[in-house]
């Protein structure tokens, strides 16, 4: 994190200096949409392994990295991709293979502990999932997590209302702090001194960002500093906040990036087929990921015709009428 | 009697339970078309509401997501997900949301899994985990519950507890800590089960035309109360029409 | 709290509705920006009593509550009207003559305190304050506190952190949240509904809005609901928060509003000549609040040359060049 | 040597206390000016930051408070409260900010009053209270005190510990729980006072041209090391010239 005004990077080289074998890493975007899909690619094609990965509800980035067998461990509230896979099909081979930890929290438990992480909080509270397995079951156990100082001691601890009753709570949850090493985004506008803009719904890609020691920004847009203090209030992360500004055109590509594209259900729909098929899934990777050398070369080989049936509508920023099925 | 499918009378048995003025969260699927249809059958200025953050979006098309952007046109606001899980957790407007979610498993109290078959640290079977129905269902005023009637579904026991329901019936929930709501109702292929005020178990509230008590007794891991089902109205042709035409004429959903 | 489509009141009927002797008050705004201030001389001209009142930081509002005997009890990190006075003056003799009982915060305590209330949680953590007054000296006392259900048991609560040094913290203050009965706030633009658009900074308005039961708004453009949902990611508070929507041209007058008007500085320093003089305060309201029937009367009073003075420029979005000696 | 006043003095003698690449935190009043006089001086590329949520604000006019329009203009981010205190609190970020306050009262420990003179529940005289003072000096990695060198302002204990400064001495913030950081510098109208990096004890670190230790001490209820002190340097015509006409040609701040 710098002031430094010019930080524009390269794909390749923001991957090199950040995502270091080991490291935790969170990515942003949710399910299909918004996933720093160039950047996941990379890392994939980087071959990097044994990421510790945090995520709350991420869905085709968290697949991907799991199926190219770079992430050792995993906190998550949801592993989906909507209609497209209701539960990510690598992940739950990886999971029940027994080759990927993992450890359940709840949406709004990962949102606060993004969010506590920003905040420079070790926990926040929640009432979320008192009586619930998620406070009873640990997935990372008491002696691992005692080893490793990068993880807290307690999955979560329940405490009583130290102002008995007030807010008319007898119990609460507090959820540890996550602080990733490095988070990565992908946002619809960004300049140079890395000011980020993201249109539509934020998820939690601004506390991502925040807890986070180091931040890669990919963005669709490099807008001059000016234009975006036009309107500041539609502008999310100030630059002392980003280390890497990295323009890549439909860099959420297959997830979808509001006002700009939408998934690509035919895309999607071959990834399932694919992940399905444990001999398949090495000729998708081979084909989509290893065998291409940059985002722009993928997006060359899907070609310009569907790439433009997705194209967002400027009126309702999504493809309208698209074929889904 | 017009034609309809199962999913059809599911989708539309969950939009009767809509109340006008309800915030209604939505989860992805069956749930959305739910939500969509209650605003054109009963309850016009219920509030279709995503844990992305998204309130009040104006669904053109359905979404195959909650953060599909479709969600994201035309809202009142579109905030967080930190913004929209406080508002189910706040007081206020927290007991006035209904909650919508499916699960792998249920038990008589409608707890739910959507997490793992099997032992969690040596999962036979992974699902996708909790998102937000965990907080959800440990906030809201009222939840309502689509499952398929399976007897693997519907067992005397979750393998892991994702989402509170009534825990161990009466008084449980503010024992652990949670709000005074919980599940109101679960919508099957084959039937409407409601919660017993008293006991907090599931009771069988009514049957889908065509479909008998005994049917439904077969297909659960558990005994219910059969004794207060009456049979649910099927479909009218307004309400498919709704259904098939406004919301999802693709059937990216229905079928 | 509702979602009828049509929330238009008039101010009158809803400060008489919603602010009512005794109630728990909290009124947005920043010591001399956007409070709230047509609603705060309704309330001042009903006469409403014994107002236990929350701020953050709200200068000209609290002040002139105080200066008009509205005030039995007040929470607050600060009660300062910039330049204009430093500190706010009538608060100043309120407290040095006993009159008002003060509990002090710091500002983020308080903001977190609200942001508590918007959450459903009985506190939130922080490290602001340790080994400080704030913690140990208690403006309401234990006796008070217990004996009044609207108040929390304590304080302020010290714990030690049950992560063990997670996040580099060994020890943590809880804040108590605050709900309101209502909170009032002065916006830029809302619909009929209740979505509101907040200009330029928001402050901690949405937070004290969402911690409380209800919540009135008065703007100074009422918006067609459409207009509004063109650009989502500029509106903060959904209308489902909102019970009164109360449109009142220059309602934060003579505090600044964004992109509106500025301060009005001829205003505020003849407000701090008269605030000095406990002879001349009595005349400063009757000629000011309680010798004019509404905002308007006020505004028609001060007269159309001072106001075309403080009107905003539309490129920086206040008074460029205003005299503000 | 140009005329000079001694509010003059202080603007610059902070201005130059800020390194390239700080973080800003700006109270009210010269402390504004001090940053943005820093801007031009000697870091170019400082930040300025309110509390209320504005980064990097475009400060075409001197704002009279830190909600002031005139910080909410051109700014990177037009955040909230909750946002700006966590940037404080924020461990990464945190560390990079400088707060500059004022205070009413200060002790040889830079611990300071901005509440009450005397008893706090009967106060002869009663101030603004903490706003985000307390905060600030309790997150951030540098702080920097603006003082009239008054003995009832320099005094052994301060009436009310509104921020927390070095508290006792030598590991007490770490003992309570608060950041690393701590006071660095007190700007009077006087002289630059610094703090002893073992016994965190105030020191007199230099003297305003003209102003010898022995007025220092005169103006200080509690003794303080006068050995360490060298002149410092006074305004030069470019600093005044940006101070006088960039800053604040209208004397807002400066009369």
């Amino acid at each position: 994190m710098n002031n430094a005004e010019d930080k524009l990077l390269d794909l390749t080289a923001a991957v090199r200096r950040y995502v270091t074998d080991g490291c935790h890493l969170s990515i942003g975007g949710f399910t299909i949409n918004r996933n720093p899909m160039a950047a996941v690619y990379e890392i994939m094609r980087q071959r990097v392994r044994n990421l510790h990965l945090y995520a709350h509800s991420n869905g085709q980035g968290v697949d991907e990295l799991i199926g190219a067998g770079c992430v050792a461990a995993l906190e998550i509230a949801y592993a989906g991709s909507g209609r497209f896979a209701p539960t990510c099909i690598r992940f739950r081979k990886a999971v029940e293979a027994g080759t990927v930890a993992v450890e359940d929290y709840s949406n709004y438990q990962m949102t606060l502990r993004f969010l506590a992480g920003a905040m420079g909080l070790p926990f926040l509270p929640t009432r979320s999932a008192l009586g619930s397995d998620i406070i009873k079951k640990w997935g990372f156990r008491a002696s691992r997590r005692k080893s490793d100082p990068r993880l807290p001691n307690h999955k979560l601890v329940v405490i009583d209302n130290p102002f008995e009753g007030w807010g008319n709570a007898q119990r609460l949850v507090l959820v540890p702090a996550i602080q990733p090493d490095v988070t990565i985004l992908h946002v619809q506008q960004a300049d140079r001194q890395g000011t980020v803009r993201i249109e539509g719904l934020p998820f939690t890609d601004v506390e991502q960002a925040k807890s986070a020691r180091h931040v890669i920004v990919t963005c669709e847009e490099l807008v001059a500093t000016d234009r975006l203090r036009e309107e500041p209030e539609r502008n999310q992360l100030p630059f002392f906040c980003v280390d890497a500004v990295v323009p890549v055109s439909m860099g959420a590509y297959p997830t979808a990036c509001y006002r700009h594209y939408d998934y690509d259900p035919v895309y999607l729909n071959n990834y399932r087929q694919a992940a399905l098929d444990d001999d398949r899934y090495p000729d998708y990777l081979d084909e989509f990921v290893y065998g291409v050398e940059s985002h722009e070369a993928l997006l060359d080989r899907i070609g310009i015709d569907q790439l433009s049936r997705i194209q967002a509508d400027p009126r309702t920023g999504y493809a309208v009428g698209l074929d889904r099925r | 009697m017009p034609d309809y499918t199962g999913r059809e009378m599911m989708a539309i048995a969950a939009a009767r339970q809509i109340n006008d003025g309800d915030i209604v969260f939505c989860g992805t699927g069956i749930s959305m078309l739910a939500a969509m249809a209650a605003k054109h059958i009963c309850a016009p200025s219920s509030v279709i509401f995503f844990e992305t953050g998204a309130v009040d979006s104006r669904l053109e098309e359905v979404p195959l997501a909650v953060a599909d952007s479709r969600v994201m046109y035309g809202t009142a606001v579109n905030g967080s997900l930190a913004d929209s899980f406080a508002v189910m957790q706040n007081p206020w407007t927290g007991r006035r949301v209904v909650g919508i979610m499916g699960a792998a498993q249920i038990d008589p109290y409608g707890n739910l899994n959507s997490t793992v078959i099997g032992d969690y640290s040596r999962p036979r079977v992974r699902f996708s985990g909790s998102g937000g129905a965990c907080d959800v269902a440990s906030f809201v005023g009222r939840t309502i519950i689509f499952m398929q009637h399976e007897k693997r579904k519907f067992v005397r026991q979750v393998d892991y507890l994702t989402s509170p329901g009534w825990l161990g019936g009466p008084g449980q929930r503010e024992k652990k800590g949670l709000s005074a709501g919980g599940p109101a109702a679960v919508i099957t292929n084959l039937a409407l089960m409601g919660f017993d005020t008293q006991t907090r178990k599931m009771f069988l509230q009514g049957c889908f035309p065509g479909v008998t008590p005994r049917q439904i007794l077969d297909n659960m891991s558990f005994e219910v109360d059969i004794s207060r089902s009456r049979e649910i109205a099927p479909p009218s042709e307004e309400e498919l029409r709704i259904l098939r035409e406004v919301c999802d004429p693709q059937r990216l959903i229905l079928n």
